[in-house]
C-alpha cells in the first residue's frame, strides 16, 4: 500500500471514531470532526458543482464551445439570473434578487403540480379501484380480505385528512380507523427500516476492523 | 383604466422567459397544435381541481365563513414558542434539506414566517440553519420580512438564518451538535427530510425540547411520529400556513381541495361498485394515462 | 421501588453500548445463529443445481457501497456456487453510484487477484477457471432501462469491450453472449429500482428468467413480484444472503472454507442483525412491563 | 409596486410554461423544448446559489474567529478544510494539477476517501443506535393508538428473529402481508392526500396567494 492510501485509512478511522464518540457525549473531537465535515463537504460540492454543472452546462457551451459548434448565447440569461441572486448584498437593488427565486419557484411549482396530479393522485387512485368479484377474488378468501383491507385503509386515511368536517360521528369513527391504519403503517415501517440501518453500521465496523486494524482478509468496501 | 407599470413589466417577463427559448427551440415540424392525449385525464383533473379551488377562494373572499377542523400540531406552535420565551432559550427551525423546488419546503417557509413573527414579537431568539442555498436565500427573505412586520427589524442579523453546508449528513452533524450544546427549548423540523429525520429528532428529544415536526415524506413519518411531540402528516403540512394565518382566501383553497378529495373518494367507491358488479373497468381505466 | 422507574428511563447510552457490541462481536467471533431456508431462496439454489455444466448465468451488480453488507455476500455466494458447478458467469454493472467497483471487488474476492490485460487470467481460488472463458466482467453501462432493452439482442453494442478495455470478440465467452437468449437466467443484486426493471421489463418482454437479491428495506416490494411470478427466486436482505450462503456451504465444503476466511460474510451479518433486533425487542418488552407496573402502582397509590 | 408584483408574475409565468406544455403541443413541439431549456437554466441558478451559502459561512465564521468567540478554533478548521477541498475540487473540475504535483482528480479523490466518505457514512451509521433508543422509548402502550403502533412494530421485529420464527413459522409471511397490505394502504392514503395538498399549495403559489418565500406581505 502506498503512503496516500495508508494516510487516508488512518484519517478515515480517526474521523469515524470522532463521530462515534458523539454517542457518549458531545466532545472536542466530535466538534472538530463536525467542523471539518462541514468544510470539506462544502468544498466538495463547490468542486462538484463546477465539474458537473458549470463546466459542462455553461462554460463549455458558452465560452469554450467545441470546434464547429456555435456559442450558445442564450445561456447568458441563466447566468444573469444566477448573478441576480447576489444583488441582495447591494441594499439599493436587493429586491432584484427575488426575480431569480420567483422564476425558480414558479417553474418547479408548475412541474411538481403536474407530477403530483398525473404521477401520484391518478395512478394511486386507479390502483384502489378494484373488483371484489373478478380476478379470482372469491377463489381465495385471503386475497379477498387483502383487497378489502387495502380499500378500507385508503379510504379511511383519506377521510382522516378531511379538514372541513369535525372528527365527530361517522366521520370521527372512520377517521379513527384511518389513524389506526396510519399507526400500523408507522410501526411496521419503523421496525422494518432498522434492518437497513444495521447494514450501514456493519459497513463501518468492517472498515475499522479490516482496513484500519488489518484483521481478516477483505470485506465490504 | 389607468395604465399600470405592470403591463410593460409583464411583456418584459414574457420576452425574458419565453421568446428566446421559443425562437431557438429546434424540433421536428411534424408536430402541430394539439392536446397531449396521454395526459388528458390529468388535464380534466387539473381543470376541475383549479376550478373548484378558485371558486372557493372567491367565495371566501366574499366573506363566507369557512370551518376547518383542529390540527393539534399547529395549535402547539404558540405553546412551543411560549415555552422558549419563558425559559429564555432559543427556537430552532429546520426547514428540511431540500431546495425550494420542493413544495414541502415552500410550505415550511410559510410556517416559518408565522413562527418568526411570534419569536420577533416576544424577542425570543430564533435560529434557522440551512442545507440548501436557495432555501437559505428564501428563508432569509421570509424571516427578515416577518421581523419587519412584527416591528422588530433590529433583532434580525446574518446569524438568525444561516447556512451550514450542502451535505445532508454534515448538516445533520452540525445541527445535532447545536441541539446538544445550545439546548433550544423548541425544535421545529418541518419540510422535506430523508434519512437524517431520526438523527435530528432523536438528538432533539434527548435535550428535552418540545418538538414539532411536519413532512410529506412517507418513509420518514414513522420516525417523526415516534420521537416528536407533534407531527404534521402529509396533507396537514400543506394546510398549515392556511390554518395558521386564518386568512379566508387561504382557507378557501383548503376547502376546495377537500371538495376535490370528496369527488375522488366518490369516484373510487363508485368505480369499485361498477367494476365488481358489472366488470366494467371504465372508471379504473380513465384514471390511467390514455 | 424505583427499579421499574429506572428501567423505564434507562440512560440510552447503555443501549448504544449493547448495539455497538452486537455489531463488533459477531464479526470477530461468528455466533452461527440458525437460519431457516425459505422457499424464494431455495428456488435459486435449486435452479443453479439443475443447470448443465457449461451453461451461462449473468450476474448484474445493481447496487453501491452503502448496501454492500447486504448485497456483497449474495454476489460472492452465487458466483462461487456457479463456478463450483462448472457454470460460466457473465458479470455486468448497471448501478451508477459505485456498481462498477463493487462488481470488480466481489469478483476478485471470489476468484482471487486478476489482471487480464497483463496476463493474470487464471483464478487462484478455482484452479483451471480462466477469465474470458469461464467468467468475464463486461463492465458498467449507464442508461438503465434503455441499456437493458438494447442488451436483449445487441449485447455487444451495449458492451463493446470488457471492463479492462479488451473487445468482447477477443474472448470466447464474450463472443458467445450476444443477448439474453444466451444466458440461463439473470441475477440482479439490487438496491433500488433496477431490480424491478429486470422483472417488469426484461422478464415481462423478453421472457428471460430473472432472480433478484435485494436489500431488506425494499424486500416487501420485491416479494410482490416474486409472488406474481415475475422472478423465480428472491434473496431478501441479510437473511436471504445468509440462507443462500448456508445452502452453498452445506453442499460444497471447499466453498465454506473460503467463505469462512472472509472477515465479513452473510452469516456474520445475519448474526449482527439478529442480535440487534433481539436487543431492541427485549428492551421494548422490558420498557412496557415497567410502564404497566408503574401505571398500576400509580393507580393504586391514588 | 413592480418590485412586489413583478416577482409574482415571474413565478406565475415560470409555472404556466411547464403546465401548458404538459397538456398541449405546439408546432414543432417548441413549447416542450422551451420547458426543457428552462430546466437546464434552473440547474445553473441552483449552482450559482451555492456561493450564497459560502458567503454566509465566511461571514459567520470569520466573525467568530476575529472576536475569538466560543469555539472559534473550530470555525478556523471549518474554513480551512473548505478552502482546501474547494481548491482540490476546482482543480479536478478544470482538469489541472495541484501545485504541479498531484493531478486534481487524484487529490480530490484522496480527500473524499480520507475525510468526506468516512464522515458521511459514520454519521449515517449513527442511525443504527438511534433507532434502538427511539424504539425503546416510543413503543409503550400508552393508549390504543400507541398499542397498535407497538404491536405492528413487534410483529415485524419478531419476523426477522431466527428463534421467534422457529416457534411461529408464519411470522415472515405476516411481515410481508403487513408491509404490502395495510402499510401500503395507509401510505397510499397519505400520498393521495399529500399530492392534493401539494397541488393546492402550488396553485396558491402560482396565484400569488402564498408569497412568504419571497418575503412579501399579503396584499403587496
Amino acid at each position: 500500500m502506498d503512503f496516500g492510501t495508508v494516510a487516508a485509512t488512518w484519517l478515515g478511522a480517526f474521523f469515524t471514531l470522532c463521530i462515534l464518540s458523539f454517542l457518549y457525549k458531545d466532545n472536542p473531537f466530535f466538534r472538530f470532526a463536525e467542523s471539518v465535515f462541514a468544510g470539506v463537504s462544502m468544498g466538495y460540492y463547490i468542486g462538484n458543482t463546477f465539474g458537473q454543472t458549470f463546466v459542462p452546462n455553461l462554460v463549455h457551451p458558452l465560452f469554450t464551445p467545441p470546434e464547429g459548434t456555435p456559442r450558445e448565447w442564450i445561456l447568458v440569461i441563466p447566468m444573469l439570473l444566477g448573478f441576480l441572486l447576489y444583488t441582495r448584498y447591494v441594499k439599493k437593488i436587493a429586491w432584484v434578487s427575488r426575480f431569480s427565486l420567483a422564476i425558480y419557484v414558479g417553474y418547479y411549482t408548475g412541474v411538481n403540480m403536474m407530477q403530483k396530479l398525473q404521477g401520484e393522485v391518478l395512478p394511486q387512485s386507479a390502483d384502489t379501484v378494484v373488483s371484489f368479484w373478478r380476478a379470482g377474488a372469491f377463489a381465495n378468501v385471503g386475497n379477498w380480505i387483502s383487497l378489502l383491507v387495502v380499500v378500507v385503509g385508503v379510504l379511511s386515511v383519506l377521510v382522516y385528512f378531511f379538514f372541513s368536517a369535525e372528527h365527530k360521528g361517522v366521520v370521527g369513527g372512520v377517521s379513527r380507523l384511518g389513524i389506526w391504519f396510519l399507526m400500523v403503517s408507522f410501526g411496521a415501517a419503523f421496525g422494518y427500516t432498522i434492518m437497513g440501518r444495521i447494514s450501514i453500521l456493519i459497513g463501518r465496523v468492517i472498515f475499522l476492523i479490516n482496513q484500519w486494524l488489518g484483521i481478516g482478509n477483505g470485506g465490504v468496501a | 383604466m389607468r395604465k399600470h407599470p405592470i403591463t410593460e413589466v409583464s411583456v418584459a417577463a414574457v420576452l425574458l422567459l419565453l421568446a428566446p427559448g421559443y425562437a431557438l427551440a429546434q424540433a421536428p415540424e411534424t408536430i402541430s397544435w394539439g392536446l397531449r392525449m396521454e395526459n388528458f385525464s390529468a388535464l380534466i383533473l387539473f381543470v376541475v381541481f383549479s376550478g373548484v379551488v378558485m371558486t372557493f377562494i372567491r367565495l371566501a373572499h366574499g366573506g363566507r365563513d369557512l370551518y376547518i377542523r383542529r390540527i393539534a400540531g399547529l395549535n402547539a406552535v404558540e405553546e412551543a414558542i411560549g415555552r422558549s420565551t419563558e425559559l429564555g432559550k432559543k427556537v430552532l427551525y429546520v426547514p428540511g434539506i431540500m431546495s425550494i423546488d420542493e413544495v414541502q419546503t415552500l410550505a415550511s417557509l410559510a410556517v416559518l414566517k408565522h413562527v418568526a413573527k411570534h419569536t420577533a414579537q416576544y424577542g425570543t431568539p430564533l435560529e434557522v440553519p440551512n442545507k440548501d442555498p436557495l432555501t437559505y436565500a428564501a428563508a432569509r427573505e421570509t424571516v427578515k420580512e416577518a421581523y419587519l412586520e412584527a416591528g422588530r427589524p433590529d433583532l434580525f442579523n446574518e446569524e438568525v438564518v444561516n447556512y451550514v453546508t450542502y451535505d445532508q449528513f454534515a448538516y445533520t452533524a452540525a445541527v445535532t451538535g447545536k441541539m446538544v450544546r445550545e439546548k433550544p427549548a423548541a425544535n421545529f423540523l418541518v419540510g422535506s427530510f430523508y434519512a437524517e429525520s431520526l438523527l435530528l429528532a432523536e438528538a432533539g428529544q434527548s435535550t428535552g425540547a418540545i418538538q414539532i415536526a411536519g413532512t410529506a415524506e412517507v418513509a420518514q413519518l414513522p420516525f417523526f411520529v415516534t420521537t416528536c411531540d407533534y407531527t404534521l402528516i402529509g396533507e396537514e403540512l400543506y394546510a398549515a400556513s392556511a390554518y395558521l394565518s386564518r386568512e379566508p382566501v387561504m382557507l378557501g383553497s383548503i376547502k376546495g381541495q377537500d371538495i376535490v378529495k370528496f369527488i375522488l373518494l366518490c369516484w373510487i367507491v363508485l368505480g369499485i361498485l361498477i367494476y365488481t358488479f358489472t366488470g366494467n373497468t371504465a372508471m379504473h381505466d380513465w384514471l390511467l394515462s390514455q | 421501588m424505583d427499579m421499574m422507574e429506572r428501567l423505564m428511563n434507562l440512560d440510552r447510552r447503555w443501549l448504544y453500548l449493547l448495539v455497538g457490541l452486537a455489531a463488533v462481536i459477531p464479526i470477530l467471533a461468528p455466533l452461527n445463529l440458525p437460519v431457516n431456508v425459505s422457499k424464494p431462496v431455495q428456488d435459486l439454489y435449486d435452479r443453479i443445481e439443475s443447470l448443465e455444466p457449461g451453461e451461462i448465468i449473468m450476474v448484474s451488480f445493481d447496487y453501491g457501497p452503502s448496501t454492500g453488507p447486504e448485497n456483497d455476500p449474495m454476489g460472492d455466494a452465487i458466483i462461487m456456487h456457479a463456478l463450483a458447478r462448472d457454470l460460466r458467469v457473465v458479470i455486468i454493472a448497471l448501478y451508477p453510484l459505485g456498481g462498477v467497483t463493487e462488481a470488480r471487488e466481489e469478483l476478485e474476492r471470489c476468484v482471487g487477484d486478476l489482471d487480464p490485460p497483463n496476463g493474470q487470467i487464471e483464478s487462484t481460488r478455482f484452479p483451471g477457471k480462466v477469465y474470458g472463458r469461464d467468467f468475464i466482467y463486461f463492465g458498467y453501462k449507464d442508461g438503465g432501462l434503455a441499456a437493458m432493452r438494447l442488451m436483449s439482442d445487441n449485447m455487444h453494442e451495449v458492451f463493446p469491450a470488457d471492463f479492462y478495455g479488451t473487445p468482447l470478440e477477443e474472448y470466447e465467452l464474450g463472443r458467445e453472449v450476444q443477448g439474453y437468449d444466451d444466458v440461463a437466467f439473470v441475477m440482479s443484486l439490487a438496491t433500488g429500482i433496477i431490480g424491478e426493471w429486470w422483472a417488469n421489463l426484461v422478464n415481462a418482454q423478453f421472457g428471460t428468467p430473472v432472480a433478484v437479491g435485494c436489500t431488506a428495506v425494499s424486500a416487501p416490494k420485491y416479494f410482490a413480484y416474486y409472488r406474481a411470478g415475475q422472478m423465480f427466486a428472491l434473496l431478501a436482505g441479510l437473511k436471504g444472503a445468509a440462507e443462500y450462503e448456508y445452502l452453498v456451504s452445506e453442499k460444497y465444503p471447499q466453498l465454506a472454507d473460503i467463505t469462512d476466511s472472509f472477515i465479513y460474510n452473510a452469516g456474520k451479518g445475519w448474526d449482527v442483525q439478529s442480535v440487534v433486533y433481539s436487543i431492541i425487542t427485549l428492551f421494548i418488552i422490558i420498557g412496557n412491563v415497567a410502564f404497566i407496573v408503574e401505571r398500576r402502582r400509580q393507580k393504586r397509590g391514588m | 409596486m413592480y418590485k412586489k408584483q413583478f416577482p409574482l408574475l415571474l413565478a406565475f409565468l415560470g409555472g404556466a410554461i411547464p403546465i401548458v406544455s404538459f397538456f398541449i403541443t405546439t408546432p414543432g413541439d417548441r413549447l416542450k423544448v422551451t420547458t426543457d431549456t428552462l430546466q437546464d437554466w434552473m440547474l445553473i441558478i441552483a449552482g450559482a446559489a451555492l456561493l450564497l451559502g459560502v458567503v454566509n459561512l465566511f461571514q459567520i465564521n470569520l466573525r467568530k474567529i476575529s472576536t475569538r468567540a466560543k469555539g472559534w478554533p473550530n470555525a478556523l478548521w471549518l474554513l480551512l478544510s473548505l478552502v482546501i477541498a474547494a481548491i482540490l475540487g476546482l482543480a479536478d473540475a478544470f482538469d489541472t494539477s495541484v501545485f504541479g504535483i498531484w493531478g486534481g482528480d487524484v487529490a480530490f479523490q484522496w480527500i473524499q476517501d480520507a475525510a468526506f466518505k468516512p464522515l458521511q457514512s459514520t454519521m449515517f451509521s449513527l442511525l443504527a443506535f438511534y433507532v434502538a433508543s427511539a424504539a425503546f422509548r416510543a413503543f409503550r402502550v400508552r393508549n390504543v393508538e400507541a398499542g397498535i403502533l407497538l404491536s405492528a412494530a413487534l410483529i415485524i421485529m419478531l419476523g426477522v428473529n431466527p428463534y421467534a420464527v422457529k416457534i411461529l413459522p408464519f411470522l415472515p409471511d405476516t411481515t410481508n402481508w403487513i408491509m404490502n397490505i395495510p402499510n401500503a394502504a395507509a401510505q397510499r392514503g397519505i400520498i393521495i392526500g399529500a399530492a392534493l395538498g401539494a397541488a393546492s399549495f402550488s396553485l396558491r403559489i402560482l396565484l400569488g396567494i402564498e408569497r412568504s418565500y419571497l418575503g412579501l406581505q399579503k396584499g403587496e
